[in-house]
């Protein structure tokens, strides 16, 4: 028996292997591996207020705090009864679009994109890319700019609470988000046109499900109370469980989803899949102009699908910043109970996040957090598996190989740490 | 100098002196009660009893930058600073003020306090005590000096004092708003408005003696007592009108040999202000920091200069958690036994 | 009456108290394992000119960087041209200013503090009493009285090391022995060479060694660690000296040298300009000290 | 002075990747950093990674498996500096709080039933100290870039960084904050070593300690002031252990000894 490894998943935030283990000439395995340690947060939160919890859960991963703190403050929210005033719940949606164009231009200029052009990182890009490097930078940097007037800081920001913000943001704040918005739009647009542009190469093709909220009002947008899935049925996000059904496998922290016993996607390919059609502006038209079957069966179609929604998040944050701008800052809105159960469902950059809440007396007495990349895992080593096997057949080196599995785990944007951010399903 | 301005004026009159310098005055925004930029009288609100930071922060910020550096050199990082015009200050701060003044203008005179005391002119304002203030028991409830020019609100108009050169070339900005002509009335009027100021006082302490009770206190346990409840917070150091401790840090820009040397608010409360070599520390516990501070304030000082180092604004009063302050300290170590 | 305003001139401008001067450091080398000497003359000549000081002052040194610390000068003004520092390893500033090379440049302000009362010395006895890195400051005031040696009465060096190889300027001092107008006492604690020809022991050893003293008119200078207070004090007291002519030099953590930044501070008494030479009357009077390296059992 | 631009190493353990995050947030000096420092590894940055020798390492994240251990400790080796960044390699982190129902193994089956996880063996989580030496610590959940900037800058120049060494409030006054504390509220400012800024009480909400405990803290009078103020001990307990680990734990369990005593 012999095994391929790639010891460190470089470029992944987190700790990630991949082994693949060949039988002669057979693919016997290829796994995942996920050595970031475990953390047992949900446990670590039980006993505490959901204030509390707010403070703790986003901790889970640095690069979809806000969405992990958003899809917490929907479960919490619902399970205490709170209604959010709408000034809180427009300035959500702006931070969220903040963290999209932050994670998608991380994702794709400065993680995915050395692969595909034959570099081993953005830096080493400089030299020849300079150009796209800085674009790259500075969509990251006003994605980050975003999250901070909305949330306090670029990561782990405090400012959203149950029921509302600590401060909204300053009406001067949000004019310079939106003048810098429209600024950057080229930027956007190139990236679309960049991502278009490359090959994407067909070994990881095969049919594939996918599942991402409903935005409310036939939008496109990162939150809503139902799931689609692209076989045409919608659940409420309430019945997460049966969508997402984890399990532990050996070889790894965190836990696997599976979904009617098959393996499913989240992110942004899954959102452009059940969604696109209701993207509007720039975003709209290029997303019709490079849209194709492929992107059901090919992952790697994720950096495009990112690159898209990175566009339409930038095109509609001077919207949100202006209607945020135009009301007057409300009062805190307050619990009206102190025991019951919600379910929050966001898109994160990478995909959907719940956060199931069980409160009594005014205390955590359940949380369950299911993160995108665990729902991911199991699809990612299905594709990566047909690569291997197609790649191998066709007599490519192991170099080749080891890179080719790397794009494709690269391409869903696996967020390990929060991959192993635990989830209790079995309770014993 | 005494002129009489109408009240109505006073909005006209702070309307011209911003061609002096940018108008600065106590706002209140969001509970928070500050001296922030303002542009005319009606951003600013007169009755708040106390800013959380006393006017000392634009003589002398909590962090800025003294000197930039390379391989040849310090140069001093002077004349970037803006001219203003402070308005609103009470009668405790300008005396904290002056208390500054002493100490970075006198001997080594400190060219950044020096410049931007230049560059400020300070317009003082009377006020109403609130339950916390206690400049009455400092002597610091009235000034003679220290200000450009000072208004007390005698409800119907204001007497001006004209404390310097800068505070007169002011006036001359609209001459025809004050007038020169006080009457019998007006002096009654101010022994009225003195005499009940007088009577506001809530907080009632007697600092006479101080030096003598810290003397015989010192190695009472109501220090450790005390040392047991402080947090080292330092909010009260941050706070205080007088408290003028700072650090010194050298920063460096990435891949060169050059950057500045900071300079920024300390506090003698923090266990690291005594270090020294060795690990040696001279004030290794709260209790000898608490005492050291208000040794300070209340013996060293009187003994020195014949007044406290406490200007009676309340601020201590008013942000220290544990209820450590000039009352409750100087009243612990009377009764020998801390209150509650 | 009234203050005026605050005028701040050019001239205020250019004496910048906190200004650092860059010097030249031309000779450094070590003097035992974690104490290095250094020889450091002004980049502009004329500084060096006007660079005036007395024995017990001390500057303040940057490095840009890292930052600034107060250490003694070592050197005479009597030498003038130059100032010499001995420099322990011990933290953030000095560990860098050990990988500073000849040749290169420091920021030199100062000098600060009250220095020895010289003027009251003028025509005394002096004893010098020197432990450890003690030696730095006393070193300044030892070469002065020795270059201007007709204005001093009688002059004793007492100076105490652990062993021959931690003495500060062992080879130095072990040739003043042959002077014949100083007394000068040397000693270690142990001797690790087994080459050091002079005393063992603790340096209130030395005292037994020291001949009559005319205590009225004599002035004892220490420097050294805690410790050495504890014992030496008594000493002198015992043997007659007025508390106001027995010296000693504090230490204190220190961010400006001129009274500003207050970390200095003992009681009311700034430690950089108060001091740091202090009478032990004065000292005795400072609550925080007593009892924490100086002890006085003669008070009562 | 010129020096030769020091090789870094930049590590990730068990925490949220915030810290290495941060680093690639910097991205006004990110092409500056990469000039004047040679990056050797940063795996989540780029895929060339050359182990070897390395002036310093930066390691983010808490230990919580033996396989990282292993890692760690080799990297030690390697490594003339070793420089905990984040409060999880500083502190422990989240993870490392000691709170929940039961101890740390119940919780741990209670997460993955009796499934035997092959990959590596796991334990309760532990600040990098806990293993080996640390040179410096850049805390924060996470790092603040300004802080972290000054300090490489500083280590680029070959000088020693410096760090706010007092609590949160000293910052929180400079930003003219009035106090939660003071109003009766929690505010964990005061037991939190200070380089954020204050962001938090600067939103009007409580500093719930994610810098990690500052080093000189008095636990015990922040505990009795709480339960003056109506606050149940084991709210408090949690309020604020949520990021000290296992220091503050300590702490809290002294006062609660004391308490018992008393
Ligand atoms: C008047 C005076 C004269 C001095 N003369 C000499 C001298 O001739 N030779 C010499 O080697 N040292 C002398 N010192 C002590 C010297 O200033 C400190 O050793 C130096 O500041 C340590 O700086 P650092 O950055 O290396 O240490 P840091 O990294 O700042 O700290 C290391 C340790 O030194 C302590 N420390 C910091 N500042 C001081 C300070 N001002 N005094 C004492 N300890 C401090 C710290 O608390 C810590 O314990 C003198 C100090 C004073 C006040
Ligand atoms: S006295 Fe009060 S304000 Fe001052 S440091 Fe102590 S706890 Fe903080
Ligand atoms: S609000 Fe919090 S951080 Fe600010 S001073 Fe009060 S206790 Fe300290
Ligand atoms: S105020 Fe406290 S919780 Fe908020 S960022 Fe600062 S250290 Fe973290």
């Amino acid at each position: 028996m012999r095994e391929l490894n790639v010891e460190a998943l470089a470029r992944v935030e987190g700790d990630g292997g991949i082994t693949v283990t060949l039988d002669g000439k057979k693919v016997k395995s290829v796994t995942l591996d996920i050595h970031e340690g475990p953390r047992l947060i949900e446990q670590l939160v039980k006993g505490m207020t959901p204030a509390d919890d707010l403070n703790v859960i986003p901790r889970i991963c640095a690069i979809c705090t806000l969405s992990h703190r958003y899809s917490a403050i929907r479960g919490l929210e619902k399970a205490l009864g709170i209604t959010p005033p709408e000034k809180a719940q427009l300035t959500r949606e702006l931070m969220m679009l903040g963290e999209n164009v932050e994670s998608n231009s991380l994702h794709t200029f400065l993680l995915a994109l050395p692969d595909f052009l034959g570099y081993p990182s953005a830096i080493a890009m400089l030299n020849d890319y300079a150009d796209d490097v800085k674009r790259a930078l500075r969509l990251k940097k006003y994605g980050n700019h975003v999250m901070a007037v909305t949330s306090g800081r670029i990561v782990h920001g405090e400012n959203p609470v149950l029921g509302g913000f600590g401060k909204y943001p300053a009406r001067k704040a949000l004019e310079e988000i939106k003048l810098k918005a429209h600024e950057l739009v080229p930027d956007a647009v190139r990236a679309v046109e960049l991502f278009a542009s490359l090959e994407y190469p067909t070994y990881s093709e095969a049919d594939m499900m996918f599942m991402s909220v409903n935005a409310p009002k036939k939008s496109f947008g990162f939150a809503g109370d139902n799931i689609l899935i692209s076989n045409g049925k919608e659940v409420s996000a309430e019945d997460y469980k049966k969508l997402t059904n984890e399990r532990v496998v050996t070889h790894s922290f965190a836990k696997r989803s599976l979904y009617q016993d098959g393996t499913f996607t989240v992110g942004a390919n899954a959102r452009m899949v059940n969604m696109g059609k209701r993207l509007d502006g720039q975003a709209a038209d290029l997303f019709k102009e490079h849209y194709n079957d492929r992107w059901l069966k090919n992952p790697l179609y994720n950096n495009l699908a990112q690159a898209i929604e990175m566009l339409w998040s930038l095109e509609h944050i001077p919207d949100a910043a202006d209607q945020v701008a135009s009301m007057e800052d409300p009062a805190t809105a307050e619990p009206t109970r102190q025991t019951g159960s919600g379910t929050g469902a966001v898109e994160a950059p990478r995909g959907t996040l719940y956060h199931h809440y069980e409160i009594k007396d005014g205390l955590i007495d359940v949380a369950d957090i299911i993160t995108p990349t665990a729902q991911n895992l199991d699809d990612i080593e299905r594709h990566m598996k047909l690569t291997a096997e197609r790649m191998l057949s066709e007599g490519k080196k192991d170099d080749e190989v080891r890179l080719h599995l790397e794009m494709v785990a690269r391409a869903y944007d696996p967020c390990i740490s929060c991959a192993t951010h635990l989830v209790t399903l079995k309770r014993i | 100098m005494i002129l009489k301005m109408k009240k109505e004026d006073l909005s006209t009159f702070l309307d011209s002196v911003k061609e002096w310098g940018e108008l600065r005055g106590p706002t209140k925004k969001e509970g928070r009660v500050t001296y922030s930029r303002v542009d005319s009288l009606s951003q600013m609100d007169l009755k708040a009893a106390r800013t959380i930071i006393p006017p000392k922060k634009f003589l002398y910020p909590p962090r800025f930058t003294m000197f930039d550096y390379d391989q040849d050199g310090y140069t001093e990082r002077l004349g970037d600073v803006p001219k203003r015009v402070l308005f609103g200050i009470h009668p405790c701060d300008i005396h904290g003020i002056l208390i500054m003044d002493k100490l970075f203008l006198e001997t080594y005179k400190d060219p950044y306090y020096a410049e931007r005391r230049e560059k400020t002119l300070l317009l003082g304002h009377s006020c109403i005590p609130d339950d916390k203030c206690m400049c009455i028991a400092t002597n610091t409830d009235f000034v003679a000096e220290g200000f450009d020019l000072f208004f007390s609100d005698l409800k119907m108009f204001y007497l001006v004092w004209v404390g310097s050169t800068k505070g007169h070339d002011l006036i001359r900005l609209k001459p025809e708003l004050f007038s020169r002509e006080l009457d019998k009335n007006d002096i009654l009027n101010y022994t009225e408005y003195r005499k009940w100021k007088n009577s506001q006082f809530k907080t009632k302490i007697d600092l006479t003696g101080m030096p003598d009770i810290f003397e015989l206190g010192y190695g009472s346990p109501v220090w450790d007592q005390l040392g047991d409840k402080c947090l080292s917070c330092g909010q009260c150091t941050m706070v205080c009108p007088t408290c003028n401790c700072y650090n010194v840090v050298d920063e460096v820009e990435l891949g060169a040999l050059e950057g500045t040397r900071d300079r920024f608010w300390d506090s003698c409360m923090f266990r690291e202000y005594s270090l020294v070599a060795g690990g040696h520390n001279f004030r290794d516990k709260r209790s000898d920091r608490l005492r050291l501070w208000y040794t300070h304030k209340l013996q060293a000082f009187i003994g020195e200069f014949g007044k406290p180092a406490c200007v009676g604004c309340g601020r201590c009063v008013e942000t220290c958690p544990v209820e450590i302050n000039v009352v409750t300290v100087s009243t612990a170590l009377k009764e020998q036994e801390v209150g509650k | 009456m009234k203050k005026l305003c605050v005028v701040l001139d050019e001239r205020e401008v250019q004496d910048n108290p906190y200004r650092p001067d860059m010097w030249r450091i031309v000779r450094r080398y070590p003097l035992t394992n974690d104490v290095n000497f250094y020889q450091a003359r002004p980049v502009e000549m004329e500084e060096a000119l006007k660079f005036n000081y007395k024995p017990g002052q001390f500057v303040m040194v940057s490095i840009p960087g890292e930052g600034e610390a107060p250490f003694s000068i070592s050197s005479t003004p009597s030498r003038p041209g130059m100032l010499e520092f001995c420099i322990r390893k011990t933290g953030s500033l000095t560990e860098t200013l050990f990988e500073v090379k000849e040749n290169h440049t420091l920021g030199v302000r100062g000098p600060y503090g009250n220095g020895f009362p010289m003027d009251k010395m003028v025509g005394k006895d002096i004893m010098i009493i020197a432990g450890g890195l003690g030696a730095a400051p006393l070193r300044s005031l030892l070469l002065y009285v020795l270059d201007n040696r007709d204005q001093f009465g009688k002059l004793t060096y007492l100076h105490g090391a652990r062993t021959p190889g931690e003495m500060l300027f062992r080879e130095e001092f072990i040739q003043l022995k042959e002077r014949e107008d100083l007394n000068c006492l040397l000693t270690v604690d142990k001797d690790d060479t087994d080459k050091w020809q002079f005393r063992q022991g603790v340096v209130t050893e030395l005292f037994k060694h020291v001949g009559p003293i005319d205590s009225k008119n004599t002035f004892a200078v220490v420097c050294g660690p805690p410790v050495m207070y504890r014992f030496v004090m008594p000493h002198l007291v015992r043997l007659g000296l007025p508390k106001h002519q027995i010296l000693m030099t504090l230490e204190r953590r220190m961010k400006c040298g001129v009274g500003k930044c207050g970390h200095c501070a003992i009681e009311y008494l700034y430690t950089c300009i108060d001091g740091p030479v202090f009478t032990y009357w004065d000292v005795l009077h400072m609550k925080e000290i007593i009892g924490r390296g100086v002890s006085d059992k003669t008070v009562a | 002075m010129t020096r030769q631009s020091p090789k870094v190493g930049v590590y990730g353990f068990t925490g949220c990747a915030g810290d290495q995050l941060m680093i690639l947030n910097c991205e006004d000096q990110l092409v500056d950093l990469f000039g004047a420092t040679e990056i050797r590894s940063f795996v989540m940055a780029k895929s060339d990674n050359h182990e070897g020798e390395l002036d310093v390492a930066f390691i983010e994240g808490s230990i919580s498996t033996e396989e990282q251990l292993k890692k760690l400790k080799e990297i030690r080796e390697r490594a003339k500096v070793v420089i905990a960044i984040g409060t999880c390699a500083s502190h422990g982190g989240p993870q490392a709080m000691k709170l929940g129902e039961g101890g740390w193994e119940e919780r741990y089956r209670k997460v993955y039933g009796n499934a035997k996880i092959t990959i590596s063996k796991a334990f309760e989580a532990q600040p990098i100290d806990a293993f080996v030496k640390v040179d410096m610590y850049i805390p924060g959940c996470p790092i603040d870039k300004g802080e972290f900037l000054a300090a490489v800058s500083k280590l680029v120049a070959g000088r020693h960084p410096y760090l706010y060494k007092f609590p949160v409030c000293t910052e929180c006054k400079w930003k003219e904050n009035p106090c939660i504390l003071y109003a009766g509220k929690f505010c964990g400012g005061p037991l939190t070593k200070a380089g954020c800024g204050a962001v938090c009480p600067s939103y009007g909400l409580p500093c719930v300690g994610c810098w990690g405990p500052t080093d000189d803290l008095n636990v015990s009078s922040e505990y009795k002031l709480l339960k003056e103020k109506g606050y149940n001990p084991d709210e408090i307990l949690r309020k604020l252990r949520k990021f000290g680990g296992a220091k503050v734990a300590q702490l809290l369990k002294d006062v609660e000894n004391k308490g018992a005593k008393a």
